[in-house]
């Protein structure tokens, strides 16, 4: 047998294969260099950027581990869009793969700014993070309203000719609408879940584990939460959907993949293990051969009910 | 460990690009130690190698064989100080268990393995003309000190160590408290240093107020203080140093990627515009007490 | 120091202590009869009840672990109003506690004959499941709309003179507009939360694991998403909050009622420790007295951000 | 266990109003069998004071100390049939592990407690006027058997046991084949049965062909047949004995309560107006094969 077509494509991004780093996860992506081969993944997301630069959530716990996850509260800390495209792009693009910029802001006009900034550069697709948690203005506020979603998407998609991937807040009544108001609105796929949004107390000093109060739930305990969204919003959309919310082995992306992913990102489980990545797409290809399945897409949405 | 996985990797962070590097290091010794404290040592040659005093370890507490499989608890690594070098390739490091991921790590015996990321981080710098190193510790913070007094002492440096804790039992070393003079940890001066060790419950002082008072004996040129241990001490300490002697402070803060990705486990740092946010993992955990903006530090 | 108080009061149900039993888990209270001293918690709350008998979802697995937790789609199984009424509740009120019934139904008008028929009965009070995630119509679909949320407890308020309950569901965007709406309808207390909507698939054979195909996580796993919720609510509304999402010990507990539940219920727990409410219990009071609380009420919400 | 916990309870489940009991069992055996099983024998006193062929207990997997503590995989509860009484007190169970529970439960070791709920279900139902019993098992069906198959000899009834597996490696009882003649179970036919042990990958046949075969040489009356197994092989062999013989069957389902309350574990029965369901843990695990609703059954 041949070996498994596993290439996906998000509008004019061809990926290689279906695994990709998650946002904010791997920084900028100098950080992890020499801990695995990247430059075998299909794309790295790097962190959400915004125009200006910020620093994030006040210090104390900006992580806290929970049962069969954790919560993180960064607060969107980013080097801003110019430090971003002259300090950081650069050395990202020579993993030698699709590099995917991630932007964010309090507004959908810097939101277009940003991407009209990336509209030059190397990155080969802009995911639209309209679903952090982690920030008062701006992130999840735009992500819990098709509406606002939308827009955001449609300004995007004017600034830009670059594929755009929105992503999308597990923490709504109805994600599939979401999808579907972003798919409208111009963008090439949706990536989901961001984290959920929770808390954590310390009962003897009756104060958040977390300095910034409340932060986003990731790990295995909400991969099952997070699977059902994909479900959802692959029966919703046409265009293609990313699956995460840890992401650990194989199994774990097949399920998304099943449930109607075309792709996946790891997140969470880099911290374990900075390899998390290729381990996962041999896997893949692992299943997809002992399965005889020629290509990944055959395999794709094929949960059966 | 998978395929895709190394042996031993140079990657991008630590000082002067030398590693950090993951690799699967054996257990070569594991022992109890007083109170709830623990030793470990690895086979590491790559660390071994190139470590600094201060440096750290970032350690996967569940066998590397299952590293496919999430775990429910200790789903993060574990941050550990390298206590001292074992030469030809071993890396001690000294814990005191409180959690699970220590439970874990304490629970290893000889020959198991165990999946390792460093020597990660920025350690304490030492120059050749010290003339007195005066070392602070609080407590577990005692854990990086070998290694540091080490590297002092062969320096040529007169190592002066003052190590505090609650109790006894919170230190990794043995206490021997001679009929007169002062308390002592055998262990550490062996190391070269002249040891004071005061503990609240026992002489009933804090170590930041035996180096207040100590402090005027110090000559005013080429001395330097290094400090490890609880925030409270730090603090305290850093208000004492200043003006007076330079002093290298480590910090301790909740990690996940222990790389300088993620910028969890930033602390605050003056800056000409008001403060700005520096990592622990990779721009620390030693810092100058002087760059820290100690008011917006949580306790 | 005397004994510290722990009375709450939802209503006119006035409660010895926070404890409950959570819908669902303990079924009409007879099964578990013997493996603790369930009469010692503040209330028991029994399975779901709606007017006609309900034999639930189709049969294969209804249950399944996921990591730190398990995911349900029994679909609300149940032997109808009548049979609750007749065969059911007075074994239950053997107990010597609260007895809270729950209720459902797949029309407003549903939700208010069975509040009807039990207001002459010796339940203590009725809760309003608008959260169950597991059935097609009804449930979920009442507790996703605020306005429909509110026609439910309206409806139910005009039917009966007993305290009533609002079940919430956390799968929404905002789930304190949701209880202020219930309250405003004359809710006297909401309780939350029923749990996440989530799917698991074994990749070998590409089907669902729950028969039902997605269904409710529940589990340590959802805790801080749960605790968040409980605080978000409790900051919204003035009625008690009952908090629940795993509490397995007297700190999980104390997390909600720090974050402002007024009480607690033990769900899955239960069928670990079948007196997991009974530990529960005596660990609050512990800490109450380690710590010289006279008055739980002195830290329900006692939070500090 | 907490003070609230009882050692051991009547509840209000199982039969009869005999328990179920909550006890702390201690691990009295624990020993490995071939491939994959487990023996453990627990002293449970109260469970084997009334326990029937048939019933089951439910067992907490992690230790009782810790049951204040959520553990994050095996969260449930795992049900085990009662393999055989060990008089005085104590109560045999015999795992086939596959996951996490049976991992946790075969690392048990003698003196280790367990927190077990039990007698919990309905068992066979026996009667003294039985002249051949056939006694039909699958694989790690052949669990409950030891005390189904004593029962029946006590009540003075011909026990013949016809049992199978796909290969030899999936049950946990000692094969062996003679020169000639059939392959049997010697520790199972100590316990009075006649026994024919059939391996698909050895003798290439599945152990309800037999059955079928051999149904014909049954005394019209007073012949009952019980089975465990596979659900497969449930509903095949209820084909084979409908209108001859009647069948009792012990199904497995995924629990959560253990005791009727969730209704996780529910089976299709037939009833007048088309179909009910009952609880495995509760109305089962035993039930008339002619009360099953096959079709809807999934396989
Ligand atoms: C640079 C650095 C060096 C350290 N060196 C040592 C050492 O040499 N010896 C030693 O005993 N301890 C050391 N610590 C502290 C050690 O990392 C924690 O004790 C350990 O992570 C606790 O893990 P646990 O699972 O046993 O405890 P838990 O309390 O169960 O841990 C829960 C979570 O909190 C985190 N956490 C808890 N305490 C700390 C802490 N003090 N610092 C950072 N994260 C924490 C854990 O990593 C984990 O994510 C060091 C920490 C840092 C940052
Ligand atoms: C009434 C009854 C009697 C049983 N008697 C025996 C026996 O004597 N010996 C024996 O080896 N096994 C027996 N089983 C099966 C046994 O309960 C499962 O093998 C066990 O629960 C698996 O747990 P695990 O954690 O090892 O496996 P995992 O696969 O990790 O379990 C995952 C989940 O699925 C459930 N599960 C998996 N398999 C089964 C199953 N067959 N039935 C019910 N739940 C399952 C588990 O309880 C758990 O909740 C019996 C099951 C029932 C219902
Ligand atoms: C520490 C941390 C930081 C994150 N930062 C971002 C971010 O900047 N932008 C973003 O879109 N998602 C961010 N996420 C969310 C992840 O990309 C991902 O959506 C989420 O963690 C679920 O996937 P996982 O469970 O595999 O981690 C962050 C997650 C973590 C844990
Ligand atoms: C098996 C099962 C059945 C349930 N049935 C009901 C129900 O009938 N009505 C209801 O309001 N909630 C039901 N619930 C939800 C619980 O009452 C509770 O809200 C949820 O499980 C979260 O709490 P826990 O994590 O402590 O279990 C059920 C939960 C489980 C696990
Ligand atoms: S732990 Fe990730 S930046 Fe320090
Ligand atoms: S397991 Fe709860 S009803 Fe059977």
């Amino acid at each position: 047998m041949t070996a498994p077509d596993t290439a996906v494509s998000i509008g004019s991004m061809s990926m290689k294969n279906p695994v990709m780093i998650a946002s904010g996860i791997f920084g900028y992506g100098d950080e992890f260099r020499g801990l695995a081969e990247y430059g075998e993944l299909g794309a790295l997301v790097l962190k959400t950027v915004t125009r200006q630069p910020r620093e994030g959530n006040p210090p104390g716990h900006r992580t806290v581990e929970t049962p069969a996850g954790m919560l993180n509260a960064i607060g969107l800390e980013n080097v801003g869009l110019e430090a971003f495209v002259r300090d950081k792009l650069p050395a990202a693009l020579e993993y030698g793969t699709n590099i995917v910029a991630s932007i964010a802001g309090e507004a959908v006009e810097e939101f277009a700014e940003c991407a009209r900034a990336l509209d030059g550069t190397g990155v080969a697709a802009i995911e639209i993070n309209i679903s952090c948690p982690n920030v008062k203005k701006g992130g999840m506020a735009f992500g819990v309203d098709a509406g606002a979603s939308a827009e955001v998407a449609a300004a995007v998609r004017a600034a830009t000719g670059k594929p755009i991937i929105a992503k999308l807040t597990p923490n709504v009544t109805d994600i599939a609408g979401v999808a579907v108001a972003c798919e409208r609105a111009g963008a090439d796929a949706v990536s989901l879940v961001n984290t959920f949004s929770a808390m954590a107390i310390d009962v003897e000093s009756r104060r958040p584990l977390l300095a910034a109060g409340s932060g986003g739930l990731s790990g295995p305990a909400i991969r099952p939460a997070a699977v059902y969204r994909v479900y959802q919003v692959a029966q919703a959309v046409e265009v293609p959907v990313i699956g995460m919310g840890v992401i650990w082995n194989a199994s774990d992306a097949l399920e998304f993949i099943i449930a109607g992913a075309s792709a996946v990102a790891v997140g969470t489980a880099l911290y374990a293990d900075p390899a998390a990545g290729n381990r996962v797409l041999n896997g893949i290809r692992d299943y997809l051969e002992s399965h005889s399945i020629a290509r990944l897409s055959d395999i794709v949405g094929s949960v059966e009910l | 460990m998978s395929q895709a996985q190394r042996r031993a990797e140079p990657g991008a962070g630590g000082s002067a690009g030398r590693g950090p590097f993951r690799l699967r290091a054996e257990v070569v010794e594991s022992e109890a130690l007083p109170a709830v404290h623990h030793r470990v040592v690895l086979r590491a040659p790559e660390i071994a190698a190139c470590a600094q005093p201060g440096q750290f370890v970032h350690i996967w507490c569940h066998p590397p064989a299952e590293i496919d499989r999430p775990p429910c608890d200790a789903l993060l690594r574990r941050p550990y100080s390298i206590s001292r070098l074992r030469p030809p390739d071993g890396v001690e490091i000294l814990l005191r268990v409180r959690g699970v991921g220590g439970r874990l790590l304490a629970a290893k015996t000889v020959g198991d393995a165990l999946d390792v990321i460093g020597p990660l981080g920025n350690g304490f710098r030492t120059w050749p003309d010290i003339g007195v190193a005066v070392v602070v510790a609080g407590g577990i913070g005692l854990a990086p000190v070998p290694a540091l007094i080490a590297r002092l002492a062969a320096s040529g440096a007169r190592v002066v160590l003052l190590a505090g804790a609650e109790t006894d039992e919170k230190i990794p070393f043995r206490v021997e408290r001679p009929r007169a003079g002062r308390a002592t940890l055998p262990e550490v001066a062996a190391l070269g240093a002249e040891v004071t060790f005061v503990s609240e419950s026992v002489e009933g002082i804090l170590i930041t107020e035996v180096v207040a008072l100590r402090l005027d004996e110090l000559p005013e040129e080429g001395s330097a203080m290094f400090a490890c241990g609880p925030r409270a001490m730090l603090k305290r300490l850093a208000e004492v140093a200043s003006g007076h002697i330079p002093l290298q402070v480590s910090l301790e803060e909740r990690m996940a990627c222990g790389l300088g990705a993620c910028r969890s486990c930033v602390v605050p740092v003056r800056c000409d515009n008001g403060t700005a946010y520096k990592t622990v993992c990779r721009d620390g955990p030693v810092f100058d007490a002087a760059e820290i903006d100690w008011e917006r530090l949580t306790p």
